[in-house]
């Protein structure tokens, strides 16, 4: 066990990986000498060589294009987008190609390509640079979607996410990169997809998140805690394969759920966990499940994004108004 | 100061062998080659000519001729090692795809709807066809990346045409490429048209070839009706990519002499005399005046070729024919390499509803 | 009252806006000598000359950057992307431009573009050409969304989205193009966003589509009354704004709902209506509100469309379930 | 037959102002006109210097700096006339929008968190900066058209870095000014890096301007560090525009002395000796030569225009200061001409919530 933030966890598995497979290799602007933009991948050029951690110029389109290429080629990419308000840039080689290239060619060629994206708010960046657009991904059959929100599942997710056949977009949350520390077991523990984790358990109502919002969610259960209400927190860790059994077990024990996503409310991923529940739990519910979002408008410039993200205030109103029901 | 670039440093357009079938310079395949190619030319046309009929009897949904590039798309492919260098075709290189060792009844499988009989086999380093213009430039350059990386021999050969090279992908492939200095090999064939769009509406530079320069590697320009140009061009080409020379892109000047494809109608945007024009610089008239010159080739070698493509033609239909059309099964299989149990759920509802049905 | 197929109606809107408006334009791939892959733009460049109907070359994303300049210096342009799937290669001037240049220029600059694209499946198109993919754009704040399913509305919708001061993305149903006509009023008949449409009236359970699912609802709906059930149909119309309050009206009228779309399931519009519904009416709900989409994969070759598709069986089959639950 | 087109065709760098500040050619603007020049080049570094040391203070979230390409940014902007141009900027070119009409508080107000302060003034033909790297170039394109569509006399002159000059969006956006005969200024600022990215890992073209050839237009390659030249080549290309003669490329070779923003430490990709060396051929350094040789400066002169600038950017902030903070309502405008129900119904949340807290 050691004691890693979320950056150390991901770099971890990257060179650990590195090491065990010389197919595996790092492209993307900036990943080279530099480290990349948030130095996750520091030190990597010097330890593998410019070849296998390699700066690619300013084209997003084509880092995912040519990795899927790297793929067919016999290679185990893993491209960077610097943030992930950029994959927009890259959108037709994700969902069109990457996604589809095992369908397309009949199973021939997989698309065995991890994307690794920071993204989500609250540290002030300039624009496009917090966008959790990950609900822009969610329809994209073929394509799996990872969002750690701790140290060791970002490691475990990780290593999981490079070996895993199909395409896996890899949800890195900015915000906690260096805040949180936790302890993460030594050598390879990949963590499956499809497994939600119950981080706090509670009987009176669940909260479902991923990414950072797991971290808000935290918050918000202990300042209902301190009112007397025993509030679960649900970290999804993966959207897609979606963890349908866990949702509807975790709903079925305190019938009564709340979603929290950082993005905007219209279309984020949180409809399609309602949807879903309503669903397939419709009988266990005692009350609608509402969903915390950001407002729907564009990301505002950061000295006003605590009006913009969802905050531990609206959780918890959103929470009593679901206890009370 | 500000001088019009358009004149310097333009490549002139390559010829080897002219209009009447004369040599302008030396052959760069002997006799027999160039009657291998004819053949596979011929076999192009007939494809194409079969294909367009079956679609208007309905077997067939959609059909993109190739008519009047078959130099072009033979050309170049003929200077590939299939079992070293790779392919990746846009969608109208259909020989091309054959010639690198795709077997022609699996090209025709995806016409007819075979979809589990399309995939290509295993051994053979081709992608399959791709129908979002462009896309697959980037593919390739990361194809040949991992050539690279990995130190294996062999060139990729990405075909595209003067409309995908103005997609933002043929940039950000042509640069990657010109930086790794990625064994590629860009064939652009310059048709004339996308669609209605004529290639004066597509760019407005002199020719395409000199986009190169702006990527840091060679481009040539030649006569894409010109079977000689074409290989010479694309055998170089090939070679400096596996010298570790380099990308090359070749643009290949020729006319797409068909409708785009079954749905279309050119006669909606271009004038019958246009065509007529581009007629007299057919690829396969011109490759036959110099096959006859050298005394290989005559009307009854040529009706006896035809009469054999024919019949590989009607073979590979009738393997089609002898193909399971697909059940309800195949849109999930390859979705991923397990399914996921929500969509496992959903194969298994559809599977139910069809035996139903 | 004329009776125009969809096609015809949509260009009547495109002919009349131009006569009205000179800075109303056209720019696309094949829009002008040949009209259109489809010919709705058929005649339009030899009335209003190539400068107003500008073919221009193969890259959809400099068709929505360049319309965006376009407005900025004073158009009103009415961009064509042949078909919807290739509005992905155009993805990063959508979202993160056209929709946000009013919001970053601090309303200086409103983006008065109107985005026209073909969609939908049943017609045996090649990949990319059929793919629903309008879920993908309802998680952008500023982008309006309008899908319509008769020729009336086809008329009505455009002349708005091309006045409406905020950019639109127009989604013609290309399946409905000539295969149904219909009255359309004449002369200058704008019909305001975010009014759903009451196309079958009905009191047990209401069916909610938009586009092509309309006409699938309609026949289910019929299907259904042969059965001895009354079923409504709500045409959304437009997607964004969202006509919540007709959406809990109805709702509210027969206590039980069913969303049909042509867009995979997961993560589809399906979902976020879902979600509205149960939070804004969940009092109102007899039972939980099925989805009927498009399955999790890639859009099959056309010969398998009919297995991927929701299906008049299909549609059927959840509505039963929904009226016996 | 393929040869190295990478040296033909190829433009020189244009240089006229030497780095000695001796004249290689006509001085492209009198003695008033460059004393001007320097004030808005000596108001950039010291804008540069402010805004830095506010971001250390914590009171600016980032900010990029332009250090060592004033000759670039301001010798092209001052091509342009502000009442008939339209500037598109990337997002390094503070002095230019600044000259073009947009008063230094508004600029400020975006970097001090007044977003409601920040809207170009009516009548300022510019747009917002762009921070979705090559994003405004086919924006910059559609301005163009819809000039010559109306035709409207005036030039588009928009300004990317040499790594924009790798996205698709450059090629689609320079491809169809081309076509269109667009009046586009197109200034790449080749400051030699993207963040930690070097140009020479960001193509292997010998030099960006060359790519126009490929696009039909002509590009030219300018010293971006003298004055003279940028603005020679911006008169020449801003008249060629204006004349209906079409787009232009320049391309400025110069050196992004400071760190990338204030998030960046170059040390971890640079060698101090390469920016040294740069430092030789500062920009301000060498027409401080040339308008000392002509008489027309000194060190009183320079200091008095120093103090003069810095009174100006602390007027600007002072002027800021007083502006008040946006209130949460601030994310809800602009979204829409008309808020939908649905955010309408947000944006009260928004206000009581913040009105409770
Ligand atoms: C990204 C994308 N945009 C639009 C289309 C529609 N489309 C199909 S073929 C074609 C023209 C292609 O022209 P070109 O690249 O010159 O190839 P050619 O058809 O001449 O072989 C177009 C616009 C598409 N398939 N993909
Ligand atoms: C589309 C996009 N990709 C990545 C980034 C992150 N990024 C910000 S600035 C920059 C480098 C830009 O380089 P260049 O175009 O040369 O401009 P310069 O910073 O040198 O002025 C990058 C990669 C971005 N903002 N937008
Ligand atoms: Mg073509
Ligand atoms: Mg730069």
């Amino acid at each position: 066990m050691s004691e890693l933030s979320i950056i150390e966890a991901i770099r971890a598995a990257l060179v650990e990986e590195m090491e065990r497979d010389p197919r595996v290799m790092i492209l993307g602007m900036d990943v080279g000498r530099l480290g990349g933009v948030f130095r996750v991948t520091k030190g990597l050029a010097a330890r593998f060589g410019e070849q296998r951690v390699a700066d690619t110029p300013l084209a997003e389109a084509s880092i995912v294009g040519a990795a899927l290429g790297l793929a067919i080629g016999g290679m185990k990419p893993v491209a960077e987008i610097q943030f992930l308000g950029f994959t927009q840039q890259a959108f037709h080689q994700i969902g069109p190609q990457l996604a589809r290239y095992r369908f397309r060619s009949r199973g021939r060629y997989p698309a065995h390509v991890t994307i690794r994206a920071p993204y989500g708010g609250g540290v002030r960046t300039p624009e496009f640079h917090a966008d959790a657009i990950e609900s822009l991904f969610v329809q994209t059959p073929g394509l799996k979607i990872v969002a750690p929100a701790f140290p060791d599942d970002a490691k475990g997710l990780l290593l999981q996410a490079i070996r895993d056949p199909d395409p896996v977009l890899y949800l890195e949350p900015q915000r906690l990169y260096r805040r949180i520390r936790g302890p993460v077991p030594n050598g390879d523990h990949p963590i499956p997809f499809g497994v939600s984790r119950m981080v706090r358990q509670g009987t009176d109502l669940i909260l479902i998140a991923w990414s950072a919002a797991v971290h808000l969610c935290l918050e918000a259960a202990e300042a209902l805690a301190r009112k007397g209400a025993s509030v679960a927190v649900l970290d999804l860790r993966t959207l897609n394969p979606l963890d349908v059994d866990g949702l509807v077990a975790a709903v079925r024990d305190c019938g009564k759920a709340l979603v929290v996503h950082e993005a905007p409310l219209t279309g984020g991923f949180g409809a399609e966990i309602v949807a879903t529940l309503q669903e397939e739990a419709y009988g266990d519910l005692d009350a609608p499940i509402l969903r915390v979002g950001s407002r729907d408008t564009p990301y505002p410039p950061g000295a006003l994004e605590d009006h913009f993200l969802p905050t531990v205030a609206r959780v918890v109103a959103a929470a009593w108004a679901t206890l009370e029901y | 100061m500000i001088e019009d670039v358009r004149r310097p440093g333009q490549p002139a357009e390559i010829r080897l062998l002219d209009y009447d079938g004369s040599l302008l310079g030396a052959a760069p395949m002997g006799v027999e080659k160039a009657r291998q190619a004819m053949r596979l030319m011929l076999l192009s046309r007939a494809t194409d000519e079969r294909f367009i009929k079956l679609q208007r009897m309905g077997r067939v949904g959609i059909y993109g001729p190739v008519h009047g590039q078959e130099a072009s798309v033979i050309g170049s492919a003929m200077a590939l090692s299939p079992a070293r260098d790779w392919m990746v075709p846009a969608s109208r290189e259909h020989l091309a795809m054959h010639l690198h060792g795709l077997p022609l009844a699996t090209l025709y499988a995806a016409y007819l709807g075979r979809i589990d009989h399309t995939a290509v086999p295993a051994g053979v380093r081709l992608l399959p066809r791709q129908q979002a213009i462009g896309a697959q430039l980037p593919h390739a350059t990361g194809l040949a990346w991992a050539l690279k990386l990995q130190r294996l021999p062999g060139a990729v050969m990405v075909y595209f045409g003067e409309g995908a090279a103005s997609e933002g992908d043929f940039h950000e492939a042509a640069n990657l490429a010109g930086v790794i200095g990625a064994p590629l090999v860009m064939v652009l064939i310059n048709n004339q048209y996308a669609i209605s769009t004529p290639a004066h509406r597509q760019s407005a530079a002199p020719n395409l070839a000199a986009r190169a320069i702006g990527y840091g590697f060679p481009g040539v320009l030649v006569d894409g009706n010109d079977l000689f140009a074409v290989h010479a061009a694309a055998t170089e080409a090939v070679e400096r990519a596996v010298a570790g020379q380099g990308p090359t892109l070749i643009e290949c000047r020729t006319y797409r002499m068909g409708f785009h494809n079954t749905s279309d109608n050119p006669r909606e945007y271009r004038a019958d005399s246009e065509v007529e024009d581009a007629a007299e610089r057919d690829p396969i008239d011109r490759l036959r005046l110099w096959l006859t010159g050298e005394g290989a080739w005559s009307p009854q070698v040529e009706a006896e070729m035809v009469a054999q493509v024919t019949t590989e033609i009607d073979a590979a239909i009738a393997e089609v024919n002898t193909q399971a059309r697909p059940g309800a099964e195949a849109i999930f299989n390859h979705v991923y390499a397990e399914l996921p149990s929500r969509i496992e759920q959903q194969r298994r509802d559809t599977v139910a509803l069809n035996e139903d049905g």
